[in-house]
Order: structure tokens, then sequence, then C-alpha cells
């Protein structure tokens, strides 16, 4: 039936099919179907199932997604002027139409019951909920007494003009102090990127690659841009598909989809790398004459009986690995997190390089991605290193005013540093963030910011391979709270405060954003007016500008060999192992990704330790038993989880859990491994050597059933998963017959 | 002329059967052994022979409210699923014999219980007042012989009661 | 101990006599009972009501173990319905007289454990205010429920069998309940002149009572059988593994009439200790009962035994999984209980001294009715805890909210019985009657012979046997 | 209710689903999950819980068993016979199952309802009605997959406390307790498809409608469209891997294909199809 002729009965059986008939009347839309198949007669209220709902139609606004630094564009849908779901932006050229679990749950972080509402300053030691304007005065106030080239400012990464902002503030207050602190971060491999290839962030070729090896880069969760190399992944697996090897202590996400997984002794990565450039050279003639003939002295010590006796890896899994690599060219090798965070971390990553050079990757698989044509808008990217700075700039007294935003140091950096006392010795310190945190917990004023679906701001993510461009992150919603502000806004109202003129114009970020787009050049607008320029970029929610060119200039740097000694107290190693869903710490306080099982243990809602069954048994545990992990920082407890994804000496506990202060959903919910980390940085960098604590464990005697998903480890034989050779998918879809 | 109920109670049930054999030996002229009704404390299978098998419509209510209940059952249910199509399919058909048959074997027996008693109660003229000659000591242990006769028989009938030691008789004018 | 049978010289105003006292001033101990009772319901009413507040969670029912306790008891009071009636009726129908005695309490039984059962599916439900959803009543909206479930099968089959057994139980009251209006007095005889129905004993009632008693005891045969294996069919007619098995049926009949005449025995001892019965529920009466007992106690084990094998030679690794679980599986302690009180303990009745023994007897009937709840527990819940999909294996452990209700049902159940003893005559004095009636006339053929000389040769008897009457 | 439609259509109403069942399906909603893509990285799970209001229950009612994921991420290790455990690791990674409701066409949770609240509709997706429904939990005993979640609780209650309540989508209902809910393939989704085609006076398109999970899968594992669209990517996908619907057993002419239906043998009928995990030997 049509709906424009609803006579008395028809309209009574409207009614009667409850959501159609408030649907049809409130004028959404028509209903296909008035009742069930037969149901010209009958009224079938009670049968009536969702699909009989009505839906009213969404609107979808583009922008761009912060919940990770990889900034990937998102679509929100909007009705009745809330924002209720996210979809990848499939225009974007970072994660096309996918999008991770973090990035769904942004709808959580924005709408969560925890964010703060209005401006808190320290009144008599505790925070107190003032006016935005009685903030601001306070805020004024201070800055105006002090020194304003003591002002510091820690981020987290930073891109877009929110960047060009920040550098302008920092130059008219005359400082460069802008630590950028990411504690999950690639910036050894950065730098050796940058020492060898001559460019940070190269890209890197999965669709070419034939096979991939990696140490510990954990590409598929948290390795520089999860979703981007998940949809390269896709590829590299598809057609004529690539073998995918995982060298690192603890099974991450992209170690669970590997064909070949194998754990080092922590640390030594670096040098099995060379073991395999080895046998390279000894068994497969990769020509030598591309390394140093110190590298090569270097790599002839390590063969593979004194691989085995160093790494602890077996001689015919260097063996497989190299193979794979040969007859799968050509290769990628890439590290990550568990082979930088050492003290010989740099040295790990370069050798990881060396091989990549070996086997004659860099400028087949491994390619240069280009620079941004407006330097001033690229991604800074973050290090731990700049937390090491912070801490002793803070306690040498540089520091009178410190700005703090998109970073929670006090939860993130080991206690051994010492950062809350050293922080105590900042005068000023204010907090810009959505949520109180730990570090927000310290500070002086706390100005609650926007939500990245209610702010205006521009991104230009670190990694973007095809094409340069510039993320517009757009309000997907008003505003929920009137007391916040946006980012853009607090820096263009501190540089009004600085008298940098040139910014008086502008009443508000938006119209600068504005103003700064419109003054791109007419390359990039593609000769479009500046208000069509303007309302197509927010339509796309990206700019293009311009193509990734560029080239790599190989240079290899000397290698020292790499000492590692044992330690009798602290026989084990931790591994404060990243998951692709708490990340840091940042996204503890969203309910639904505490409660989506983590990917690989499938334990919810709270911390773990995951114990090798060999190490288990030597020390009596079983699953669900809680053990104590010391190092000579401090202790922690967690239970344990048992599983073959784990190296024998490694005691693996995921960062992310342990908040003090992080609102109802994250407070007092397992451990935060990172707070007992022992003193080490690595010796080229001075990052972090996160993944280089000595630990103990020993037993507690507690024990409870594990809170995790799913009856069973195994399939107990029913073929639910399984699985068949890459041969015979080759065969059968691999090249011209694909599905 | 006058009718009369008569009954004499009997303190054993070989007594009243004596009785009841005589009436039917036409021991008393007029009067017939159809006219005879035994009131017992319990049921008398035996009592029969004398009496004559005078029958009971009840298992026929039994069969045929069976027999009702079998088709009428899976009709209601088949013509209920029929407008229903948009019930669960699972696979199965609109109409499943299966479950149809249990349900409809589970109505035979319902309603064959069912029209069973309202047979009994119908042919056992239960919801009826009591025969005012009725006796408690019937319900005790005494066995009751009771007849509608003329007038002219009371005696006689009365005289051969005496016969078989009647422990009482009570009579009473039938209306 | 006296062990005689039946005196079949009673005098029958002593019956009367007997019977009725039973029904009148009741004791100290029948408060107490009453009392305890009250308490028993009362836990399980507060469970619900929490349980209707807060949702089925407390119980701690969860995925993959949506069913639990609740269904297993249902089955369980189906299965203790089972033996009143249908012993009741086939024992009527082969002419055994020693039912006579105990059919009453046992058929009683039957109506209350029927109403017991009833409320299971419903405390069940998620939201018990739809229940009424399941009834085929014609709706404008042309809603039926869905004829396929074996859920809707339950609806029907037990509101049949409660209408016809509790039907049953009152035809066959009606002359006692005659009795007990021409002795009571006040409103008990208001109620008893309804109830009674103007019985008055003469030939036409009891020609037709004749015919409809066994009538209906021919339809309750089959009916009875049919509404364990409908009960059945809510496991055999799933895919579940360990469910989905060809003999549940009869099994599930098998060990209803098990657990049915168990509890008679339980109920005889409780009856003739509390009301003094001996004279009438007598030794040789419960050691046939028990005999009876044994006998389907063996078809039971055989039942179960064959079920196990023939999963094992059907040879389904999912199915022999489940069964396997079963036997070393988490349940397994009650599982391996079950089986001792099912299969070890019956063995009890076989030996005489045993028999004899009423508080052996007690013991004994109370263990194999455990056994049979146990039974029940142990084919609902290992099933859930492992089937087809291994990612929701889970073990779970009932919550007090599901004990309470457990246990409060048996109170119920008591409180009803308690009810009905002192309300109606718990024994039925008129077949008792018959009984002594007819065992005097077989005794001494010499009547018998002279009833049949009366019947044929017409001639006034002579000789008077002597009175049966007081 | 009337004799005459009994006996005159008796014929059509006695067919059963081997006969092509008594619907005439306008759609065979379906789905196609690539176990070689899939990275088992929860995007489609957290994207199911935006999209249908699913509810967080918390740790100790997650831990009990009371949750209420639609879209469950399995992960099962190798087991000993399959070059597992006789290694000294997980030399080979895990195994992710992407489980979500397979919308059988010969559903068994379908048969048991006492009273109707889940059937199957002529889009040949498995409804669950949750104003019918009166929580007798059969069908979620009875399915294979244990793929059906009961209210247990009022979760409405406590999951989404001021403004997390405005996140909510208004085309589809919170559930209260007693109700039991699984995957309904985004049926919002699918009848806003149907309406656009509608409006625009067309047929449905492959792509019109995608369910969360697929439209948020980053490797694209997930295919989701409607089978008897001979152009639909599924559709492709099932005759490429030569699985056909309505079979117990797919008798395929090239055996090495990947393509599988999870317990295919207990003759549901799912309309999903699962592709094989690749791994290098």
């Amino acid at each position: 039936m049509s709906g424009n002729d609803i006579n008395r009965r028809d309209f009574l059986k409207f009614m009667g099919l409850g959501g159609v008939g408030a649907a049809t009347l409130s004028g959404c839309d028509m209903p296909t179907t008035v009742t069930l198949e037969e149901g010209k007669e009958k009224v079938v209220s009670y049968l009536a199932p969702e699909e009989y709902v009505i839906p009213g139609i969404g609107v979808w606004y583009a922008s761009t997604c912060q919940q990770c630094p990889s900034s990937c564009g998102i679509h929100g849908r909007v009705r009745e002027g809330r924002v209720l779901k996210v979809e990848g932006n499939p225009e974007s050229s970072v994660n096309g139409g996918g999008l991770c679990q973090m990035a769904h749950a942004g709808l959580q972080s924005h709408y969560n019951p925890d964010r703060l509402r209005k401006p808190l300053i320290r009144k008599g030691g505790t925070l107190t909920e003032v006016s935005w304007k009685e903030a601001w005065a306070v805020v004024e106030e201070k800055l105006a007494a002090s020194d304003s080239a003591k002002t510091g400012w820690m981020t987290g990464t930073v891109s877009g003009h929110q960047a060009v902002l920040l550098d302008a503030l920092q130059e008219a207050n005359g400082s460069n102090k802008h630590y950028v602190y990411e504690a999950i971060n690639n910036s050894v491999g950065e730098s050796v990127n940058k020492a060898m290839l001559g460019e940070a962030t190269p890209r890197y070729r999965f669709d070419k690659a034939q096979s991939i090896l990696s140490f510990g880069a954990d590409f598929l969760g948290t390795w520089v841009s999860p979703v981007h190399f998940s949809k390269e992944y896709a590829e590299f697996r598809t057609g004529d598909r690539g073998v995918l090897m995982v060298v690192e202590p603890k099974m991450t996400l992209t170690g669970a989809n590997a064909d070949f997984w194998v754990p080092a002794k922590p640390g030594t990565e670096g040098v099995l790398a060379l073991g395999i450039a080895n046998v390279l050279l000894t068994k497969h003639q990769a020509d030598a004459k591309l390394l140093p003939a110190s590298v090569r002295k270097l790599i002839s010590e390590y063969n593979v009986a004194k691989v085995t006796e160093v790494t602890g890896v077996g001689g015919d899994s260097v063996v497989k690995i190299t193979n794979h690599l040969k007859n799968h060219a050509p290769s990628i090798v890439m590290s990550g997190a568990s082979a930088h965070e050492h003290e010989n971390g740099y040295f790990n990553a370069t050798a990881a390089m060396v091989l990549n050079i070996l086997l004659g990757n860099v400028g087949k698989t491994i390619e240069s991605s280009g620079a941004m044509p407006d330097v001033k808008l690229a991604s800074k990217t973050g290090s731990s290193s700049a937390a090491m700075r912070l801490a002793a700039d803070a306690d040498k007294g540089a520091l009178e005013t410190l700005f703090i935003t998109g970073a929670n140091p006090v939860f993130t950096v080991p206690s051994y540093v010492g950062l809350v006392d050293k922080l105590a010795k900042v005068p000023f310190k204010v907090s810009l963030t959505s949520f109180m945190d730990e570090t927000a917990a310290l500070s002086d004023v706390i100005l609650p910011l926007l939500s990245s679906y209610e702010d205006w701001g521009t991104t230009a993510a670190a990694y973007q391979p095809t094409e340069k461009v510039i993320g517009i992150q757009q309000p997907l919603m008003q505003p929920l709270y009137a007391e916040t502000k946006g980012f853009g806004d607090v820096l263009l109202d501190l540089l009004k405060i600085q008298g940098a003129e040139q910014y008086g114009a502008y009443t508000d970020y938006y119209s600068y954003l504005q103003n700064a787009l419109y003054s791109l050049p007419a390359s990039v607008k593609q000769g479009l007016s500046d208000a069509d320029f303007w309302h197509d970029s927010l339509k796309k929610g990206l700019i293009k500008v311009g193509d990734a060119k560029g080239s790599l200039s190989v240079k290899t740097i000397d290698l020292t060999a790499p000492s590692f000694e044992d330690n009798a107290d602290f026989p084990m190693v931790l591994a404060p192992s990243a998951r692709q869903g708490l990340w840091d710490g940042r996204l503890a306080n969203i309910p639904w990704l505490q409660e989506a099982p983590d990917q690989i243990t499938k334990i919810f809602w709270d911390s773990w330790a995951e114990l090798h069954p060999s190490t288990a048994k030597k020390f009596g545990v079983k699953e669900g038993d809680v053990i104590q992990v010391e190092s000579d920082q401090g202790s922690i407890e967690a239970q344990v989880y048992i599983y073959k994804g784990v190296h024998p000496d490694v005691v693996a506990v995921p960062m992310g859990q342990g908040h003090e202060n992080y609102g109802r959903y994250a407070t007092n919910l397992g451990v935060n491994p990172l707070k007992i980390l022992s003193p080490g940085t690595d010796k080229v960098t001075g990052e972090i050597a996160a993944h280089a604590t000595r630990v103990r464990i020993s037993k507690t005697g507690k024990s409870s059933d594990l809170a995790r998903l799913g009856g069973s480890e195994t399939q107990v034989g029913r073929k639910l998963v399984s699985t068949v050779s890459a041969d015979v998918f080759r065969r059968t879809e691999g090249g011209g017959n694909v599905a | 002329m006058k009718r009369y109920y008569i009954m004499g109670l009997f303190s054993n049930f070989e007594e009243a059967f004596a009785a009841i054999s005589d009436i039917r030996d036409h021991k008393v002229p007029g009067v017939s052994v159809d006219d005879v009704t035994l009131k017992s404390p319990i049921e008398h299978p035996e009592i029969e022979e004398v009496l004559g098998d005078r029958g009971s419509p009840v298992p026929k209510f039994g069969l045929y409210g069976a027999i009702f209940g079998m088709i009428a059952g899976f009709f209601f249910l088949a013509s209920g699923q029929a407008t229903f199509l948009v019930q669960p399919s699972g696979g199965k058909a609109v109409i499943p014999l299966p479950s149809n048959i249990v349900l409809a074997y589970e109505m035979l027996i319902l309603f064959g219980v069912l029209s069973t008693v309202i047979g009994f109660a119908i042919a056992a003229r239960l919801m009826t007042r009591r025969h005012p000659l009725y006796s408690e000591k019937v319900s005790l242990d005494q066995i009751g012989v009771m007849l509608e006769l003329d007038e002219k028989n009371v005696n006689l009938v009365k005289d051969l009661f005496k016969q078989h030691q009647v422990l009482e008789i009570r009579e009473e004018v039938a209306s | 101990m006296q062990t005689k049978d039946i005196n079949e010289n009673i005098a029958w105003a002593k019956i009367n006599t007997d019977v009725l006292r039973s029904m009148e001033n009741p004791r100290m101990g029948y408060w107490i009972a009453v009392v305890a009772c009250l308490l028993m319901v009362s836990c399980a009413v507060m469970a619900e009501i929490y349980q209707y507040q807060v949702g089925m969670g407390p119980g701690n029912l969860n995925w993959p173990h949506m069913w639990d306790l609740y269904i297993a008891t249902f089955v369980f009071w189906i299965g203790m319905s089972h033996s009143g009636t249908l012993l009741s009726a086939i024992l009527h129908i082969i002419g055994a007289d020693w039912r006579k005695p105990i059919y009453r309490f046992a058929e009683a039984m039957t109506t209350f454990s029927l109403m017991t059962a009833g409320l299971f599916p419903i405390i069940h439900l998620g939201r018990v205010w739809n229940m009424y959803w399941v009834l085929p009543y014609v709706s404008d909206r042309g809603i039926w429920p869905n004829f396929r479930s074996p859920l809707i099968w339950d609806a029907f089959a037990i509101t049949t069998y409660l209408t016809s057994s509790a039907l049953f139980l009152f035809i066959g009251m009606i002359p006692d309940l005659a009795i007990c209006r021409d002795n009571a007095r006040g409103w008990r005889q208001k109620l008893y002149t309804v109830l009674s129905m103007g019985w008055q004993g003469d030939d036409r009632q009891w020609r037709n009572f004749r015919k409809i008693y066994l009538l209906m005891a021919c339809f309750l045969i089959p009916l009875a059988v049919s509404v364990h294996s409908i009960v059945s069919a809510d496991f055999a007619m799933s895919i579940m593994p360990g469910w989905h098995i060809t003999s549940f049926p009869p099994y599930f009949v098998a060990g209803a009439l098990y657990s049915g005449c168990a509890a008679i025995i339980t109920l005889f001892i409780i009856l003739r200790y509390f009301f003094r019965f001996d004279e009438y529920m007598t030794i040789p009466i419960l050691e046939k009962t028990c005999k009876l007992t044994f006998a389907i106690a063996m078809v039971w084990s055989y039942l179960t035994l064959i079920e196990f094998a023939s999963v094992w030679y059907g040879h389904d690794p999912v199915a022999k999984e489940a069964l396997v679980s079963r036997f070393v599986g988490p349940y397994s302690p009650f599982f391996w209980l079950m089986l001792f009180c099912g299969i070890i303990v019956p063995f009890a009745l076989a030996v005489e001294r045993f028999r004899r023994h009423l508080p052996t007897m007690f013991v004994v009937s109370i263990l194999l009715n455990l056994g049979m709840w146990l039974e029940r527990w142990m084919i609902v819940t290992p099933t859930l805890a492992t089937s087809y999909y291994p990612f929701a294996f889970d073990v779970m452990w009932p919550s007090m909210v599901q004990w309470a209700i457990v246990f409060g049902s048996f109170g119920w159940f008591g409180l009803l019985f308690l009810i009905f003893v002192k309300v109606f005559p718990c024994v039925s004095m008129y077949e008792v009657k018959e009984m002594v009636f007819h065992r005097r006339q077989h005794n001494s053929p010499e009547i018998a012979k002279q009833f049949h000389r009366r019947a044929s040769d017409r001639q006034a008897g002579d000789e008077q046997p002597s009175t049966g009457g007081a | 209710m009337s004799l005459k439609n009994v006996l005159e259509n008796w014929s059509d109403y006695r067919k059963t689903h081997e006969d092509g069942g008594h619907h005439d399906y306008e759609h065979m909603w379906g789905m196609v999950v690539d176990l070689n893509k899939c990275t088992g990285c929860n995007a489609c799970a957290v994207s199911c819980y935006s999209e249908n209001n699913l509810a967080t229950v918390g740790k100790e009612k997650m831990g009990k068993g009371q949750g209420m994921h639609w879209l469950r991420m399995e992960r099962y290790w190798d087991e000993p016979n399959v070059g597992g455990d006789e290694k000294e690791f997980h030399e080979r990674g895990a195994s992710f199952l992407p489980m979500m409701c397979q919308q059988c066409n010969a559903a068994t949770c379908e048969v048991v309802c006492p009273v109707a609240a889940t059937y199957h509709t002529p889009d040949g997706l498995n409804a669950q009605v949750y104003n019918r429904c009166i929580g007798s939990r059969y069908c979620s005993n009875n399915c294979p997959y244990r793929l059906r979640y009961f209210n247990f609780y009022s979760y409405y209650e406590d999951a989404w406390p001021e403004p997390l309540n405005q996140q909510l989508n208004p085309d589809l209902s919170v559930r209260d307790k007693g109700v039991m809910e699984k995957c309904t393939f985004c049926v919002q989704r699918i009848r806003t498809a149907k309406d656009t085609a509608r409006r625009e006076g067309r047929e449905v398109r492959d792509g019109d409608a995608v369910s969360a999970c697929a439209q948020s899968c980053p490797t694209k594992a997930i295919t989701f469209g409607d089978l008897l669209d001979e152009n639909a990517e599924v559709t492709k996908l099932w005759k490429f891997h030569q699985v056909e619907l309505g079979k117990t057993k797919q008798d395929k002419a090239n055996k090495e294909l990947r393509g599988y239906r999870v317990l295919e043998g207990l003759n549901v009928d799912p309309c999903i199809m699962y592709l094989d995990r690749v791994r290098e030997v």
C-alpha cells in the first residue's frame, strides 16, 4: 500500500504496527512492507521485527580521527544533531574505508560521562571547578608574571595548523621547549631511517613485497599506521600471497597472523638480523659489496651457531627465515618497539635495515614517501626521550610554565624518572585535556578541551605514502558543554596574550583555519573559488597537497657488536606490550574497548601476565594464578595467562591499565607495567629502553578465574577454522584467477 | 390408583440379592424386576445377573469425544498455521505433520476424557436431587432394595422383605 | 511390626470411622509440617520476586547455560506425577485389588506434582508476564504460538494431563465424598454435598461409574506415556549432542514411573505412620509396591546403560564427547551419585528384610528420588557445558536464587498434600470395602457358589452366610 | 483462519526447506568472511557495538558469561595434530574466526521458539522479534553456534550513563531484560538501502546495504551482499568457491577451493561462507 491514501482502517493498522506507525506519521519514509507476507487482512504487530522499523536518514560528515597519532579519515553519521557512528573515509589515503576498534570507540570518548565539563583551578591545594573566564584570568595573570622564555609545551603528536600555531606561540615566547611525547612511538626507527635512507618514514610497498620479516614491528596493531598497513597487508596476502615472518618476545597481533613466528632473546634481534645476513652472504651469494668492510666483518662473526647461542633462535629457524626472504623476493625487513626499546635498540634497527640493503629492498619495496610541501604543517612525531628531556629541564628549573596536552606522562613515564617530583618544581602547570587523568591531577589549571568530534583542526598524518594530504578535522556536532574550548582557540588566545598582532585579526580558530586554507597555493585549490574549495575540503575531509615524490639515498653506518649480560637476581625480562585497543592507556576509559577482549589472550577489563608453559611449569603456576613481577624499581601483581606465544625468559604485561585517576571505567583496573621499568635508554637516541627491564616472578598464592572470553583454546577437533597451505592458495586464487 | 416407593434395608448383600431374585421370579405378582433399584455402599457387578444388563452410554461418549478431539484439533492447528505464514519456518513446512500429530493426539485424549465425564454425569443422573427414600446407612454398610409399585402390592413386597430379615422398611407416596 | 495383610472381616463402619478420623482435628505434628512447608514456599517466593525484578542473571544463568535447575526440576516433578495415575490406572485395569487402599493419595500426588511442575516453565521465563502467549488463543492480530516448538507440546500435554488426572481423582472420590457428606456437619457437609454431586449409590450410578472409571483408566495410560515422551521431546527434538537421543522418550517414561513409585513409598510410610493406617496400608501392599518399583528401576537402569551404549556406538565425536564429559567432567561427582542412587540403591528393594523395614524403605525411597532429580540435572546441564561449539564451553554452578526456588517447590507440593489429607479421604473407603468383600467371597467359595445357584435356578436360599456388616 | 484456506493451498503449505520453503525470497542476504585476510583486530566487533546499541556489561557480568557480543572474534591455537603443540611455540600464529549469527535458512532456533518470536523473513534473514520474545531461551540452547545472547539484566539501566546514551542508534531498539537478541545483519541498514532504492525507483544494488562489520573491516575480509543478486560480489565469491545454499556437503569440482560453511554437516544451511585460513608450510 502507498502512504498517501491512508484511510482510517489503514491508519489503525499503522498504529497497530507500532514502530512503523510512529515513523510513518513522523513522515520519515514510507514503509516498503506494511504487514507480513499475506498480511493484507491482518495487523501482526507483535511479529514486526526490527526490520519493520523505519530508519531515519542520517547525514554523514567527514572528519579526522584523533584516537591515535596515525590520524585516519572518518565519516560521522549525524542524526538530530548527534553523532551516532563513525566509519572510515574511503577518500582517505591513510585508511581507505576501514577503521580500527579505537576509532569506532571515539564516540565513547566524545560522549564519555567522565569528560570535564568546566575548568578547574587549584585553590588551596585542591582543584575546584570555576568558569572559563575565571580560569583564563588565572592563566593570563600567571603568564604575565612568568618568564615567557621558560614556557614549555608537552604535547602528543601534533601536525597541521595546530602545529603551526604552536610553533608561532613558542616563537613569540622565545622558547624552544616543545616536548612531543608518545609512549608508543617509532622514533628509533625514524632516526635510523633518517641516517641510512635520508627519510624518517619511507614508504613500505606491501603490495610489491613477497615476504616480510618484522622484528617486533606490530604494523597490524600499534606500529606507525595500523589501519593503513592492514589495508596493505590484505593486498600482500591476496593474489601471489606473501610470507610474513615475525620475531618478537611476545606475540602481537601481527605475530598472530604470521606464517612463521619465533621469539628471540629480548634485545638480540639485531644479532639475529646479522646472522641472517651472514647466511645470505655465505649461502645465497648476496652482494657483499653493498656493505662497508667493518659491517661485513661483524656479520662474518655471527655464524649460525653463534647466533643461536646469543639469540636462542634455532639454527633451522634462522635458515628457514633466510630461505623465505630469498625465495620470496622482494622482501621487507622492519623493526619495532620490542627491538628498539633496548640499550642497543639503535643497533637492532640498523641491523634490520642492513638486511634490507643486503636484500636490495631499498628502492624496490622501500621507497621515498616524499615530504609535505609545506613543512610547517608536517607531523611532529613523538618520542619517549622527550619525557626525559622534560624531566631534566623541570629538574634544573628551566621551566616556569608548562602546558600539557594530548599526553599523560605521569602515567606512562617510568617511576624511576621521578617525573612527579620534578614536575612539582615547575611553578605553573596548565593541562589542556578533556579528561581528568594522572597528569592533569598535578596541574594548577585544567582547561577542558572540546572533544575531537566538536573541534576544528587540520592534521598531516606522519605516514602518508601515496599522496600528501591535509586531513580536515571538522566538528561532527555542537559542543556538549559550554565551558569547553577548542585547542586551536586556546592557542590563538595565548598568542593574543603574547601580543602576536598578526593573529589579532582572527576572532576564533575557525576563521583562522578558513583563512589558512584560502591561502593555500592555487595548484592545491584546483582553481576553485575560496568558498567552493572550503566546502569541497569539508565534504571530502581532506585536501590533496601533492603526490609523494623524492628518492632514498642509501648510507650504511658502522655497527659495533653489542654485549649481553645475564642477571642472576632478575632472570627474566619484562615486555610491556602495547595492545591495540587501550593504546598507551589514553583509551582505557572507554567501556567498548575495555569490554572488547584482547586480540591474543581474549582477556577483558583487566591486566594479565603472559608466561610460556615451560616457564609456568618451572615456577609451578597455572592459569589464573596471581604472580608478582618484581624489578629493582618495584613490583606489580597480575594473573597469569599461559600460552606458547611468548619467549620462555619473558613475562609480558600489557600497558594501558592501572590508572589511578582516569574516570569510572579505567580507575583501579589492572596494573601499569611501565611503573616498574628500570633505568636504561638507547645509547644513541636516548629513547627509554622499555623492553629491557629485568624482573623476577614469584607466586602470591592468590588465584582466580581469568576474566576472559571463550571456553576453549583450541577447536577440539571441530572444523571451524581449517588451514590450507599457501601453495594451494596460490594455485587456486593466486595470479590471474583471483576470486 | 396411588403409587408407592418402598425400600427395604438389608444388613448384607446376600439377603438383598435373594429378595431381588424372588422378585424376578415373580414371587410377587405384578411386580417386575425392572422396577427394582438397588442401593449399595459398594459396586456389585454380580447384581446384573438378576437385574439384567441395563447398559451404559458412557463408552460411546468417550469414543465420539475422542474422534472429535482428534479431527477438530488437527484442523484447528492447521488452519491457525495456514493464516500465520510468517511463523518460524526453520526449514519446516507451514503445516508440519509431526508436531500437529502430537498435538492432535493430546486433543484426542482431552476431549475423550471430557466427553466421557459429561456422559457419566448425564447417564448417572448426577447433580439431581437425592431420592426421598435415600438412607445414610446405604453409604455405610447396608443394602437398599427400592421398588416403585401400586398400592395393592405394597404389603406383598413388605412380606417378601420380611422373609429375608429386612432390617427396616421405608415407604413413600410417589408424587 | 505387623506384617499381616488387610483383615477381610474388618467391620465396614470401622473403615469409615478410621478414615474420617484421619480427616479431622489435626495434631501438633500436622501444624508443624504446615509451617515448615510455608517457610520453604516463602523462600521460593522471595527468590522469585527478586528474580522477577532483576532478571535471570542472579540465578547465574549465562551464555551458554540458558537452562538449568528450573527445567531439570520441572522434568523431575512431571516425572513424579506419573506413577500415581498410571499405576492406579494400570492396576485397576488388570484388577490388582491391592491398589485400592493406596491409589487415592497416589493420584493426589500426581495432581499436586503436576501443579508444582507447571510452575517451573513459568518461573524460568525471562518475561513471565507474557506467559499467556504460549496459549493458542484466537488473536485479532492473527498471531499464534509456534506449534512446532516442543515447549508448546508441553503446554498442551500438561494441560490435558492435569485436567484428566484431576478428573480421574475426583470421579474416583465421588462415592467417598457421599460418605463424608452423610457423616459431616457444618461447612464440610455443605462442601461435600456439592462435591458428591448427589451420589446415592443406586445401581444405575454404580454401573456408569464402573464404565467411566475403566474408560478413564484406558485414556490415562496412553496419555501419561505421551506426556513424558513430549517432555523428553524438549531435549530429544533439539540438535544438541547429549539431548538428541532416540531412546529419550521411553527413558523419561521409565524414569518418571521410577521416581513416582519411590515417592509413593515415601508417602505410604508417612501416612501409615501419622494416621495409624496400619490396617489398610499393610506391609504386604508395601512389599508389592517395592517389587514393582524394583522392576521399574531395572528397566530404567537398562535404558540408562543402553543410552550410553547407543551414543558410544553411534560414534558421533561430539555426542561421545558430551557423554565422556559427564563421566569425567566437572559435573561427574553428581553424575556418579546419580548412577549410584538410581542403579545400586534399588537393589535394597529386592531384599525382603529391607522391604519390611519401614525406616530403611523410607531412606531408600528418598535416595531413589534424589537420584532421579540428579538424573534430570545431569541431562540438562552437561550438554550445555559442552556441545558443538568449543568457544562456548563453560561450567556454571547455580546460585542461591535457583536453589531457593527448587527447595521451595517441595514445600509447595507438601502444602498442597497436607491440605488434601485433611479435606479429602486419602484412603478410598468404598474400595477398601469392595476389597474385603471380594476377598471374603473369594476365600469362601460356597458363598460364591450359592450366589451362582440363586442366579441360575430360581430358588430362595436357605442357609445364611455370616453377616458382612457391623 | 479458515478450513478452505488449508485445503486449497495444502500442497503449498507442505513445502519444506528442501522444496524451497513457502517464502519466495526477495533477497537472500549473505556474507563471505576471508580468514586469510582477517587479522582478528576486533574492529568489526566494536563497530557492531556502536551500530546495534549493544550494552557493555562490565567485568563481573562479562566474566560470568552474560555479555552481549553479537559479533565475537574467536581465537584458536593450533591443535597438536595440526602442527602446533609439539613445537615449542605457536609458530603459525593464531586462528581468528569472526562469528556472528549465520542466518541459517533451516535455522534450528526458529523451530523451537514457543511464541514465534524468531522467524525467517522474505529477505532470508533470521529475524528476532524483541517485543514478542518471552525469554524461554530455547532458541539459544538449540543454536549449534551459540550465537544468541540473552538480556539477563536490564543492562540499559547502567550501560549508558549520561551523556553516553546520546550515542544510541535510534533506528533500532534498546533491549530490556528477559529478551533474546543476536546479530541481525544490520537489518536497519538493509532497510535504509531498500527504502533509498525505492525512493529512487530502482532495485537494490550490490553495495547499497553493507553491514557495520563488513564496512569497518580494515582488510575488507568481510563481504556482504544479496545472494540472489547475480552481480553481487558475494554471489560471485560463492560461485567461485563452489559453495551452494541448501547443501549439507558441497561436492566441489575443485576440492582445493577454500570456501566452507561452519558446521555445514548439521544441515542448518547457514548464509555465511568462510574461506580457509592460509599458512606457509
